[in-house]
């Protein structure tokens, strides 16, 4: 019973192990094989989920590994585990469909799968981990574990590619051990306590010590989060199969940065003890100088897949920006930009990896008068544009009337500063959005017609996903009412 | 309910028309939509206020729609002018080409207005606001060449900047409201508002500037030069007709239905942007009077006359708005006519430079005439409509509290009067007395392009004889306001 | 002065020594000289080692015919220690006399700079 | 009548030396490799039952040899710490040479093999009485003992450029020793003593006195750099990667395994039972550790990252390795000699298997060295490549594996000194360095290989090669079996080294 929470981790481990051991030769098998694991993984986070969201998270904990009576690689579902935990589980299959399609051209498909497989599990590993120390664990491993994922191709490109993001994460990494060093030996217990978990009594004198950690930290596991100026290597990860990028690089990883803050800010250090402090001020302005650097970046880009993750770049400070408020409301605005963005972005990456795959153009410039070619595709990208671009009543708007809401509350001159980043960043959304779909629709000049001819909507397998990623899109800001409360409810440690 | 269909057949209508290959069909579609929307609209118009809860964001903020006072009169104006633009358009893209594409978000952009103007609070402004730039762009890049793309881009990059100011303050301002939707007075929370009055004065003086960027107000006016010679005629045609008064509409929403008149009278914020409304009112008219494009003279044109709508409202009185008001129908009106005609004029000769167009009026004496009267009217000649609209404001102006504003306002109307006539005249001048020598054929367009013209002036006119009809709704709106 | 001298005179002769074999270990380039520099150095230790336990005008500790005091003998555990010194360091000795034979028969030289080049010789 | 047990450690010795002897002897190398063997697996269990005694009584104890007291007898002081070092010790060398046993037999020419495994029995012996001796004399001998064994181990596989590197490292452990003895002879004509107790006193005497301040920081100075330079301490570690890549798999084990450790346990008994640490701190020698540590953390990845030959890029890593135990020792307190000593632990489990796995996956892979040309080799055998995985994962700190613990006790020990920052950002560094290097090693060897190259492989690798080699699973298994204990259930192991260090003084 308690150990249904280990399912969702070791299952998907063994069954990529097992996969990269086996190297199965048929396709049909193995894709039957990688669908079975991936939605019986999905059914057992989800399952753990419900469980913990009815009994209450302390019902359900699981000890994988104990060291000592107070160190331990221990699992269990809280309100935040909820919400990314949630996100993954959804997301994970229906990117799974769609990239056993892509992958067909791609080649390697056993080693891409089996490692596939073990990201997932590690991922659900660091949703549902209980203390920083968990945590830190599967952060490192999920390092490992995508980085042959970014390196598939294994040409010059991907080779550096992936040497880049492993010296980030890396570093990162090595800069948050510090914090959970400093967090072990000033509190009495590493698990996540909502209001932070040093201990009052051992911080005297040493909050200025503290508070650089705090800063060590932020950016080390901001450095998964991309923030400026440890946001090089996301870019160049775009050279990785689109499945990757969609996945991992739009949503898994990068929102695995951002809820690491997410633990760092209210379960660790504890929101009250750095608000207002100079820390909170250095964090801040870094976030707000990655929202316009990212966008200005993705307007200047022509290479679609890396003007998105530029855009990435800059929607993942979005989170971070609300987070370092530091307060409940920042906390709640941050979460519901995190899902929002989680379903469109991987759409827009979605829709890109179709057109790489259909029609082999990767520049916005060779997009001319494509969109009566690719209606599915186009359409899906459309609507994931105006949704991010924040058109109400679609996704991207809640989250930035959460983030503007609470940064409001705090009344601080930094935070409206904030606002106004946000604004210019709408903006520049919009344009690198728009010609994106503008060049689409609307061509300008000679198009050789033959060439488009020969472009259609990719099969069913990669449409199909599409659609209903868009359609997740738009229920979920259909109903974001519901959402935006139980987020709430989390932000308060209700949940 | 009823409120949504306004909104939704058009939308819908549009994707028909769109897939529709067969000309004659789609021409009927179009007017069948476009008749059915109007009619839904003056329906409204009749019927008592009702609101209709379309779903919630979060909390207090929800998408909502009515059809109080002024989203009946919006509602009324584009109706009013949406017909007879569609009727022009069919001959004059039969030109141009790619009706499919134009006639179906022409037809889309009409339910968007609606929406516009019945939103009941700020977000689904914001909503049909956002959408009504981004389907208005197609249009204006229309005919596919680079410009006509960089001044669309130009176009959304000013709309949506302003109307991010716009939310931007919005998210300030949601602090301090104390109910979520527009009530005519203002609902701003007195206690916190009174606290922090400078803050909230900046953020009115940022709202406005940002909607005002979709008005053409200065600094944000370059996007309709820009715009104007590339879009094609009816494109234009409701562009500076009715888009404009879009942003005209969000701006009286933000001044009167949130903030409230008497929260702002007096204020620095309003003096500045007097003072803005003013420059842009005159250096119109100025860059007019230097343009030699035919269409961009018209644009500049557009910029200083919908600042007179702007000047009225932010005198924050009765009579500057009723004379805003006013202004607004009038200047559609007219503009309307104008644009069509030099779409008309364009077509038939391809000329697009004002001093090609001597003894035009032999060529085209219908277009030309209808071109004259519009002309009229904009100046303000009585018996024309625009006399009318520029009266009342002038009267308002002396009225206004604040000492300069009337010196200086009925200065600035004057002057800009008398280069309005400068820079529409001469061109009728040497249409009708090119000199002796001038021997021209007549080339008149066919009646698909001259009735709704011809419709346009004569209500122009009409409107300035019985201004009756026009005021006594005008001032039931007014009298909600104060 | 000449009193320092004279009562350090072992140890200034061990340092000396001690730094005659440093030198010849560093700057030698012949194996066989830097084995005899480590001889060196390693008897200027046992020098200093020795003259420790030497106490002036005392035997050395061999019991004979009739008991003596232990005053009269020198302190012998230095001595002992010298003697262990020795061995090991003879040993030392012989094990890297074999090792620059060996190499010696693969490279026919003992100068470590021609060595190295003709090692690299090979590896390429 | 004082309990049997208590002549265990000294029968470990008497055994190993024993050992040497007779292997010396004997005609066949298998037959004296059979007799180490059976040696080390006898050390291990009698060192595990003084471990357990002394662990469970809490207790050292002071064993003479044949009842001569000192100053003339020789004594053996046993206490958890030792035995413990010593159970590692003996196990590793046993482990080694059962996975290396292949290589080492082809790599060895017959006539020499069972002098290889005198040789080898030397070094464990010189091992086991540099952990357990009393005697600052008696640990130069064994040095210097253990110096040529550990010579003779590098140069028995006869190779040019092995010979070399052993003249290298011959000359420079001589410099080494040499220093040594210079050192401790100058501490002997300032005190008088040879023995650890007496010797403790009267240092202590002297240090709060102020006589003979010069000579004693002299005396301390050059025995710990002897012993530096002995450990390849950074500036001194030139000598290391020739020695300790060209060796055959089973000799570069132990090199970089268990010689290496030797002295520094040897330093590490004299800086706590006879110098002790805040006499060390007051003439600042901790500091130079310190400084040798962390830059030898850096300069060591760094050299390895620029090497591609699979071997000598592991020997730069131990020279890492070693400065992390420098720094450890260089904190100066008894949380930085703990988490020393238990990354003495890790790096000798884990050295020995990262150099095995590569021996096994180079001999599979028709002994090319360079990881570009061992791609796609993991999978020729399966062990070895996961073997060099878990050993990489804990060099990088990855939590389970023990070089996760050892970062996590270097940097809580930190915490309090004064050197904090430096120490912590040298740590977050060098684990970047190390995963800079090992992880594409993993990916390189786990990667797949173009078919030339497969082809070429397959023609050129012996059968017997390809062949499943049992013994160098079993040792693999045993070894990772170690590191992921080491990285578990460490909290034991850390309560025997504090209790030993504690009972070291």
């Amino acid at each position: 019973m308690h150990h249904i929470l280990a399912l969702p981790i070791l299952f998907p481990i063994l069954a990529g192990a097992v996969m990269l051991i086996l190297r199965p030769a048929g396709r049909r098998h193995r894709n039957l094989f990688l669908m079975a694991s991936v939605l019986l993984t999905t059914a057992f986070s989800l399952t753990g989920i419900l469980l913990s969201y009815r009994l209450g998270g302390d019902a359900l904990t699981c000890v994988l590994v104990s060291f000592s009576t107070w160190l331990s690689i221990s699992l269990k579902i809280d309100g935040l585990s909820m919400v990314y935990g949630t996100i993954v589980a959804v997301l994970w299959p229906l990117i799974t469909v769609y990239s056993i399609l892509y992958m067909e051209h791609e080649g390697q498909e056993n080693r891409f799968f089996g490692f596939w497989l073990i990201s997932f599990g590690v991922v659900n590993g660091i949703a549902f981990s209980q203390d920083f120390l968990s945590m830190y664990f599967f952060y490192e491993l999920m390092t490992l574990s995508t980085l042959p994922l970014v390196m598939h191709a294994m040409d010059e490109k991907a080779q550096y590619a992936g040497r880049k993001y492993l010296v980030y994460s890396i570093s990162g990494a090595s800069f948050a051990f510090i914090g959970i060093v400093f967090l072990l030996n000033y509190s009495s217990s590493l698990d996540f306590t909502y209001g932070g978990i040093l201990d009052a009594a051992k911080t005297v004198g040493a909050e200025n010590t503290l508070l650089v950690v705090f800063i060590c930290a932020f950016f080390g596991f901001g450095v998964k989060a991309a923030i400026f100026p440890f946001h090089g290597w996301l870019p160049d990860a775009s050279v990785a199969p689109t499945p990757v990028s969609a996945l991992l690089h739009a949503v898994a990883v990068v929102k695995a940065g951002a809820f690491a803050v997410a633990r760092l800010i209210y379960y660790g250090f504890g929101a009250d003890f750095l608000r207002g402090t100079y820390a909170q001020t250095v964090v801040m302005t870094a976030t707000i100088v990655t929202i316009i650097y990212g966008s200005a970046r993705a307007l200047r880009t022509p290479h679609l897949k890396r003007r998105l993750a530029f855009s990435t770049v800059s929607n993942l400070s979005y989170i971070l920006f609300s987070l370092t408020l530091m307060t409940p409301g920042g906390l709640a605005g941050g979460l519901t930009h995190m899902v929002y963005h989680a379903v469109i972005k991987i759409t827009l990456f979605a829709c890109a990896g179709a057109i790489i795959v259909k029609a082999g153009r990767e520049y916005v410039y060779e997009l001319e008068g494509m969109g009566s070619r690719m209606p599915v595709v186009f359409g899906a990208f459309t609507v994931s544009s105006l949704a991010l671009i924040g058109l109400p009543p679609l996704g991207g708007f809640a989250g930035k009337w959460m983030i503007a809401e609470a940064a409001v509350d705090t009344g601080e001159s930094l935070a409206y500063l904030g606002i106004a980043a946000l604004i210019l960043s709408t903006l520049l959304t919009t344009l690198y959005l728009m010609t994106v779909i503008v060049r689409g629709y609307f061509p300008v000049g000679q198009l050789d017609m033959e060439a488009l001819e020969t472009i259609h909507d990719p099969g069913r397998m990669m449409t199909v996903p599409l659609a209903l990623l868009t359609a997740l899109g738009v229920v979920l800001a259909l109903c974001s009412n519901t959402i935006i409360h139980f987020l709430q409810m989390v932000s308060l440690g209700i949940v | 309910m009823l409120l949504i269909l306004p909104i939704l057949i058009p939308v819908i209508g549009g994707i028909f028309v769109f897939r529709q290959k067969n000309e004659q069909i789609r021409n009927r579609m179009v007017l069948c939509i476009a008749g059915v929307t109007a009619a839904l609209a003056v329906l409204l118009c009749l019927l008592p206020e009702q609101t209709v809860e379309l779903m919630t964001i979060q909390g207090a903020l929800r998408l909502s729609l009515q059809n109080d006072g002024l989203a009946k009169f919006f509602m009324a104006l584009v109706a009013l002018i949406w017909l007879p633009v569609a009727v022009f358009s069919f001959p004059y893209l039969k030109h141009a080409g790619g009706e499919r594409k134009f006639l179906s978000i022409y037809t889309m952009t009409q339910g968007i207005l609606m929406g516009l103007a019945m939103a009941r609070n700020f977000i689904t402004m914001y909503m049909f606001f956002e959408m009504m730039s981004m389907l208005t762009m197609p249009l204006v890049l229309h005919n596919g060449t680079p410009a006509a793309r960089r001044a669309g881009f130009q176009y959304l990059g000013y709309s949506v900047f302003g109307a991010g100011m716009a939310l931007a303050g919005f998210f300030v301002l949601a602090y301090y409201e104390a109910l979520p939707d527009f009530v005519a007075g203002g609902i701003l929370n007195p206690i916190l508002a009174s606290q922090h009055r400078e803050l909230l004065l900046a953020v009115w003086f940022l709202m406005v500037v940002g909607f005002g960027a979709k008005a053409g107000m200065m600094p944000m006016q370059s996007w309709l030069p820009a715009a104007h010679p590339v879009a094609p005629a009816p494109a234009s045609a409701v562009l500076s007709g009715v888009i404009t008064k879009g942003g005209v509409l969000a701006i009286i929403r933000v001044t009167y239905y949130m903030f409230g008149p008497k929260f702002l009278a007096g204020s620095w914020a309003q003096k500045a942007l007097i003072c803005l409304a003013l420059c842009t009112v005159f250096v119109g008219s100025m860059l007019a009077l230097r343009e030699q494009q035919f269409k961009k003279r018209l644009a500049y044109s557009t910029v200083s006359q919908v600042s007179y709508v702007l000047f009225g409202l932010l005198l924050l009185t009765a009579d500057g708005v009723k004379g805003a008001l006013l202004q607004m129908v009038f200047h559609a009106l007219a503009k309307d006519t104008l644009f069509l005609a030099a779409g008309a004029i364009i077509l038939s000769t391809n000329f697009s430079r004002v001093d090609q167009l001597r003894g035009i009026g032999r060529r085209m004496p219908v277009t030309t005439w209808c071109f004259t009267l519009a002309a009229l009217s904009l100046i303000g000649i009585p018996p024309m409509s625009g006399f009318v609209s520029k009266w009342y404001l002038a009267s308002a102006a002396l009225e206004s509290s604040i000492s300069w504003v009337g010196a200086a306002g009925v200065a600035v109307l004057i002057l800009s009067a008398l280069l309005t006539a400068g820079y529409l005249l001469p061109i009728v001048a040497d249409g009708f007395f090119p000199g002796a020598d001038f021997i021209a054929e007549i080339k008149e367009v066919g009646r698909g392009m001259t009735v709704p013209m011809l419709i346009f002036a004569v209500l122009a006119m009409a409107l300035g004889i019985f201004p009756g009809l026009l005021l006594r709704p005008v001032e039931a709106l007014c009298g909600l306001i104060f | 002065m000449l009193e320092t001298l004279m009562i350090n005179r072992f140890s200034i002769t061990a340092a000396i020594l001690f730094g005659i074999g440093l030198l010849n270990v560093m700057v030698q380039k012949n194996l066989i000289k830097k084995v005899v520099g480590f001889n060196i150095m390693d008897s200027a230790v046992f020098l200093l080692l020795a003259s420790l336990g030497y106490v002036e005008g005392s035997t050395a500790p061999i019991v004979g015919e009739g008991a003596v005091d232990a005053a009269q003998y020198i302190n012998p555990i230095p001595s002992g220690l010298v003697l262990t010194g020795i061995v090991v360091s003879v040993s030392i000795t012989a094990f890297s006399l074999a090792l620059i034979q060996r190499i010696y028969k693969r490279y026919g030289t003992i100068e470590l700079d021609e060595l190295m080049e003709r090692a690299k010789k090979e590896v390429d | 009548m004082r309990p049997f047990v208590e002549n265990f450690p000294f029968f470990c010795i008497f055994l190993a030396i024993v050992g040497g002897i007779l292997s010396a002897a004997l005609r066949r190398g298998r037959i004296a490799w059979g007799l180490t063997l059976g040696i080390c697996a006898a050390d291990f269990f009698l060192s595990a039952a003084v471990l357990a005694y002394t662990f469970i009584n809490q207790l050292s104890f002071t064993y003479t040899m044949g009842r001569f007291q000192a100053p003339f007898g020789n004594a053996i002081q046993a206490g958890p710490w030792q035995a413990l070092m010593a159970m590692v010790f003996s196990s590793v060398m046993g482990l080694s040479l059962l996975g290396g046993a292949r290589d080492l037999f082809r790599d060895v020419e017959p006539s020499r093999q069972p002098m290889y495994f005198t040789m080898a029995d030397m070094v464990l012996a010189s091992l086991l009485s540099l952990t357990y001796t009393t005697d600052v004399f008696t640990g130069y001998v064994f040095i210097e003992i253990s110096t040529i064994a550990a010579c003779a181990l590098v140069m028995a596989k006869d190779t040019g450029t092995n010979l070399i590197a052993t003249l290298r490292y011959l000359f420079m452990s001589l410099l080494g020793s040499s220093m040594f003895l210079l050192g401790l002879v100058i501490l002997n004509s300032v005190t008088g003593h040879l023995l650890m107790s007496p010797l403790a006193e009267s240092v202590a005497r002297l240090a709060e006195t102020g006589k003979y301040e010069i000579p004693l920081t002299v005396a301390l100075g050059l025995m710990t750099a002897g012993l530096g330079v002995k450990s390849a301490m950074f500036p001194f570690h030139m000598w290391l990667p020739d020695a300790h890549g060209g060796a055959t798999a089973a000799s570069s084990a132990i090199l970089s395994g268990l010689v290496l450790k030797g002295y520094i346990a040897l330093l590490i008994v004299l800086m706590v039972r006879v110098f002790s640490l805040e006499l060390l701190m007051e003439i600042g020698i901790t500091n130079i550790l310190l400084a040798a540590g962390l830059m030898g953390m850096v300069m060591g990845s760094l050299a390895a990252m620029r090497e591609h030959h699979i071997k000598r890029m592991l020997a730069y890593s131990s020279v890492a390795q070693i400065g992390y135990i420098f720094m450890g020792l260089g904190l100066g307190t008894t949380a930085g000699l703990a988490a020393s000593c238990f990354h003495i632990l890790v790096h000798a489990c884990c050295k020995p298997l990262l150099f095995l796995c590569a021996g096994r996956l180079s001999a599979v892979s028709a002994h090319h060295h360079s990881l570009k040309n061992l791609r796609g080799s993991a999978y020729r055998d399966v062990v070895a490549g996961v073997g060099f995985t878990v050993g990489a994962l804990s060099m990088i700190g990855i939590p389970l594996f023990g070089g996760f613990v050892s970062k996590l006790y270097f940097a809580t020990a930190s915490l309090h000194t004064g050197r904090m920052a430096a120490v912590l950002l040298v740590i977050a560094l060098s684990t970047l360095l190390n995963a800079l290097y090992y992880v594409p090693a993993v990916l390189s060897i786990w990667g797949i290989a173009p078919e030339e190259l497969k082809a070429e492989v397959r023609e050129h690798t012996a059968d017997e090669e390809r062949a499943v080699d049992r013994l160098f699973i079993a040792a693999a298994a045993a070894l990772i079996i170690g590191v992921v204990v080491l990285g578990i259930l460490y909290h034991p192991v850390m309560d025997v080294l504090n209790l030993g260090l504690s009972l070291l003084k």
